[in-house]
């Protein structure tokens, strides 16, 4: 752990170096200390960007944690049911592999056409993003069952919908958080995206604003604030996983 | 011969032009202990999952009392060679598993659990997950549940096959003990010759295959038997050549 | 030619959160050259970690491994067959077994050639190309005894190589190693937690139990001939005495893992 | 799992499934592009595609958009391999140097690709350099990740039998370490292709005089739906394109 904290001291170091002592030019780079600085002012004062700082952060996380639940709700279990019914997967599967090809933020220019640039359309565009791997996860999860598991169901003569439900989805939780934790990555990623092509509040149009201003210093905020976030909700998820699969730790 | 628990007529299995089980007629008493052994590689796992109604014979019917086999109506148990332990139940979760899944009443599935965890020594890990305990306990965990059900048919696929040696004669005795007290009709399928002389009361010997039934011994020697007894090892060697491929 | 090889109070202990835990113990024991010897012994712990200290994986924390004459064993003097991952998965058998020639720098033709030999010893014949995964079991460990034989050393190590495979297999897997020890003579150390395996295979028993495991017993077999078969009432008696020895007894059947 | 094995679902009709799904998916988009004027149709957005790729009427054509994507992603690919597999198995291999290296790691990983962009154009501006370092971050990140999870992950089993097999250090990296991590190392190649695909898109609509982003943004700004439908095809299909080659390149690298 101490090593860790040094590597990144040295780091923090280095680049304050580099800044002062003119290796980059400050108008590209900025020292982390000014950053921290930025950090603090933003937090309270709405210039450059019209939007403090808290502003951006609940418009970006309210709008990708809408995105993402939908997506879970719809995506996990369609994704449960693609695995175990064959004809939901046959009806479900050709369109989801025609679409899933297509990047989030290709979504982005016929969304924003069809359904401006408000909240609904980029909660839309963070749903198409953050569904994909929700059924996917979903989906291997039920295929993943060791067929020993679906045998005892059988033997003990079992109808097929509590085996589904009583054998096949408590097995296929592990996999299922990864997918979570996946969409989750998936959705801030699309976010930020769709915040910095189209939209006028959000931690993405924030960094884009800093772009156009040239202060670097906002950028980085912004980006390190993002990562964070980031950070702290699949924290957050794992933490909710534990709970959920006391069982987790696989032999 | 009509009192049979489990009778088994021309039982045939084929996957395309490949035969794997080639008329197997046998019949299992009720509350009797027979072990299937052959040769490695001799198709008795698709005995077995015949057995289990997982996959339909190509031809013949399997019938217990008489009905054709239904796990729906009739109570029926299977225990792999690896794990079938639910992970994401307690030792007694998975225990009372069948029991609850039969729908039995609450009294009586509180009574078979102490009786199957206590002749298994599983009380100690009641509260435990499947990945915090041995390999053997987790192994006796689905030997309970299996035998919970006091079921009319029970295969058994070489259980312990993976397991110390320590631990097999422990768990062979333990099988024993349960097959007597529940009552419930076993059969038990194994490569290792010993150990199937050492539980069966007859044993069945299959060919290679396509597979068919070379033989059936009667081993009429009295419990607990003693591996290393003359009329034991006789039996063994007797077995062994029948079997001895290599 | 490595003569004798003498195991000197062998000990070795692992630190853990709550202090020290002590698997060996003033382990002392010689193995004679060209000698089937076997290590006999309940559960997994003592007995791979003692095979590990000799073969020079584990440095020991007292004690040493030395040969006649008295200088240290080399890992280059000896070789190791496991009971699991014994092979590359990404090699294919030939690779697998010219593997420890090619570190010795043998040229590509002499490997060739005595990879040829070592699999038509093993009965491998035709199974050149094929990767791990198309083999059974007991084929696997055919060609891992290949490569531990292609690598030219004196002294052989078996770490329970046929604990992973059924039955009958097993016993297959025995003669067969009996009768390529005794076809290309070579020191061979196993391990095994099998009273059978043991009395089939050793010239020799070790018998190595408790905690932290020293050798309890020592049992002489070179008067029974070979192929030796668990039917010949000698040999019965003997495996009932050493089971009434009750070596296991304070072992238990350990309900939590072992590893 | 094989759940469906035994059914006794008639087969004909199950197969047809797929096919009623496509029929119903293209209906339901026609309908929509009917009602509102828009959203184009499927069949005008095919015929605009046909065009686009073999009668091209602008001086760029779409070919070249696409060309130009291309080079960027597979130049930015081959950095982010080499510095990915090298770094992954630095951080697999030498204990000292994941633990001073890996938290710095840890702290910029959670940065989406994409919200470097700004930075990067700041830096290097809207050229060809600062499309390819995008998608540099973009394609390194799971490389580097998969390489060292399939390192620290190989069974220690393998190292022992190899050193005991008499491999020196060298031997051990080329004969035991990269084939041993081989096949995470390939899935981490497989995402990375995709990511990196998915930040030149980004990066080109944000800032860029040529590629498919740049054409995107370009129809969106006209509002020329046929041409985002295009393009979204366009984007769609290579990134298809990528995963089915590289499955097929699993096969043949690691037939194991």
């Amino acid at each position: 752990m101490l090593r860790g904290a040094v590597g990144i001291c040295g780091f923090l170091l280095l680049w304050e170096c580099a800044v002062q002592l003119g290796a980059v030019s400050a108008q590209q780079l900025c020292p982390p200390s000014q950053v921290a600085a930025a950090f603090f002012t933003k937090l309270a004062d709405p210039r450059p960007d019209g939007a403090t700082l808290g502003a951006h952060f609940i418009a970006s996380s309210s709008v990708a944690l809408g995105g993402f639940l939908l997506a879970c709700l719809i995506g996990l279990p369609l994704g449960l049911a693609m695995g175990y019914y064959q004809p939901v997967y046959l009806l479900a599967n050709p369109i989801f592999e025609l679409l899933r090809p297509i990047p989030p933020i290709a979504w982005i220019p016929i969304v924003t056409l069809l359904l401006g640039i408000g909240a609904q359309a980029r909660i839309f565009i963070i749903f198409l993003s953050a569904v994909v791997p929700c059924v996917i996860n979903a989906y291997t999860g039920i295929r993943h069952v060791p067929e020993r598991y679906i045998h005892v169901g059988q033997s003990l003569g079992m109808s097929r919908w509590r085996i589904f439900t009583k054998i096949c989805i408590p097995c296929a939780l592990p996999t299922l958080f990864v997918g979570v934790r996946l969409s989750l990555n998936t959705a801030w990623t699309a976010l930020v995206a769709a915040e910095m092509m189209a939209s006028v509040r959000g931690l993405g149009y924030m960094i884009q604003m800093g772009r156009l201003l040239i202060q670097p210093d906002i950028i980085i905020t912004g980006m390190l604030t993002i990562g964070s976030t980031g950070a702290l909700m699949s924290a957050l998820l794992s933490l909710i996983e534990k709970r959920l699969t006391k069982w987790g730790a696989e032999r | 011969m009509s009192d049979a628990k489990v009778q088994v007529r021309q039982l045939t299995k084929g996957f395309g032009e490949l035969l794997v089980l080639d008329n197997l007629t046998f019949d299992v008493r009720p509350g009797e202990f027979l072990c299937v052994v052959g040769p490695t590689g001799c198709g008795k796992t698709t005995l077995l999952n015949l057995l289990s109604s997982w996959w339909t014979p190509t031809q013949g019917e399997i019938c217990i009392d008489g009905r054709a086999m239904d796990p729906k109506t009739q109570n029926l148990s299977f225990v792999f060679q690896e794990s079938s332990a639910f992970p994401w139940l307690t030792v007694e979760q998975n225990v009372q598993f069948g029991m609850k899944e039969k729908r039995f009443p609450p009294e009586l599935i509180a009574q078979r659990t102490r009786e199957v965890m206590g002749l298994l020594d599983l009380e100690s890990v009641k509260e435990k997950y499947c990945h915090e305990i041995s390999a053997s306990a987790e192994q006796r965990v689905v030997i309970g549940r299996s035998f919970a059900l006091h079921p009319d048919f029970l295969l058994m696929d070489e259980p312990y096959a993976q397991l110390d040696i320590k631990f097999r004669l422990h768990l062979e005795d333990a099988i024993l003990a349960l097959n007597r007290s529940t009552g419930s009709t076993c059969l038990f399928v194994t490569h290792n010759i010993e150990e199937a002389v050492y539980l069966a009361q007859r044993c069945i010997v299959l060919s290679n295959k396509p597979t068919s039934i070379k033989a059936v011994r009667t081993i009429d020697l009295p419990y607990p038997r003693d591996t290393c007894s003359p009329e034991f090892i006789a039996i063994k060697d007797e077995i062994t050549e029948m079997i001895k491929w290599w | 030619m490595v003569g004798d090889i003498h195991v000197k109070g062998l000990g070795l202990s692992f630190p853990q959160q709550n202090g020290i835990h002590e698997v060996l113990r003033d382990v002392d024991f010689v193995i004679h050259s060209k000698e089937f010897l076997v290590l006999f012994g309940p559960g997994q712990c003592g007995k791979t970690v003692l095979m590990e200290a000799i073969a020079g994986l584990l440095p020991p924390t007292a004690g040493s491994v030395e040969d006649a004459q008295g200088s240290p064993l080399r890992t280059q003097e000896l070789c190791m067959v496991f009971q699991k991952y014994a092979l590359f998965p990404w090699k294919t058998c030939r690779q697998n077994i010219e593997l420890p020639m090619k570190f010795k720098g043998v040229p590509k033709q002499a490997r060739r050639k005595r990879a040829a030999d070592l699999i038509h010893l093993v009965g491998l014949d035709g199974f050149e190309h094929s990767y791990p995964r198309q083999l059974s079991g007991g084929m696997k460990q055919r060609v891992a005894i290949a490569a531990a034989y292609a690598k030219e050393c004196p002294l052989l190590l078996f770490d329970e190589p046929f604990g992973a495979l059924d039955a009958q297999t097993r016993l297959q897997m025995e003669q067969e190693l009996v009768r390529i020890w005794q076809q290309e003579q070579k020191t061979v150390v196993l391990i095994t937690n099998s009273i059978d395996e043991a009395l089939l295979l050793g010239d020799r028993i070790l018998v190595l139990a408790g905690s932290p495991s020293s050798i309890l017993e020592e049992y002489d077999l070179r008067e029974f001939p070979r192929p030796r078969s668990l039917s010949d009432r000698p040999l019965l008696n003997l495996r009932q005495s050493i089971l009434d020895r009750g070596f296991f007894e304070n072992e238990g059947g350990g309900d939590l893992r072992c590893e | 799992m094989n759940g469906f094995s035994e059914r006794a679902a008639p087969r004909r009709l199950l197969r047809l499934l797929p096919l009623l799904s496509l029929l119903a998916f293209l209906s339901v988009w026609h309908l929509a592009a009917l009602c509102t004027d828009l959203l184009a149709t499927p069949l005008d957005t095919a015929k605009a595609l046909a065009g686009m790729l073999f009668f091209p009427t602008s001086k760029v054509t779409l070919l070249h958009h696409v060309w130009a994507s291309l080079c960027r992603v597979l130049a930015a690919y081959a950095l982010a391999i080499a510095a990915g597999v090298l770094l992954g198995v630095l951080f697999g291999w030498s204990r000292r140097f994941h633990d001073y290296c890996y938290p710095i790691f840890e702290l910029l990983r959670p940065i989406p690709p994409i919200a470097w962009i700004p930075l990067i154009i700041m830096w290097l501006g809207i050229g060809e350099p600062s499309k390819i370092a995008v998608c540099f971050i973009g394609s390194v990140v799971p490389i580097l990740v998969n390489t060292y999870f399939g390192v620290s992950r190989l069974d220690p089993t393998y190292l022992k039998s190899a050193k005991i097999l008499g491999a020196g250090q060298r031997a051990l990296l080329t004969h035991v370490i990269l084939p041993g991590a081989l096949p995470s190392i390939l899935t981490g190649m497989k995402v990375a292709l995709s990511s990196g695909w998915v930040c030149v898109i980004a990066a080109e609509m944000i800032a860029a005089r040529k590629g498919l982003g740049y054409l995107i943004i370009r129809s969106m700004e006209s509002g020329d739906m046929v041409h985002i439908l295009v393009a979204m095809i366009l984007i769609g299909s290579v990134n298809f394109l990528f995963s089915w080659l590289f499955s097929k390149l699993e096969g043949v690298v690691c037939p194991w």
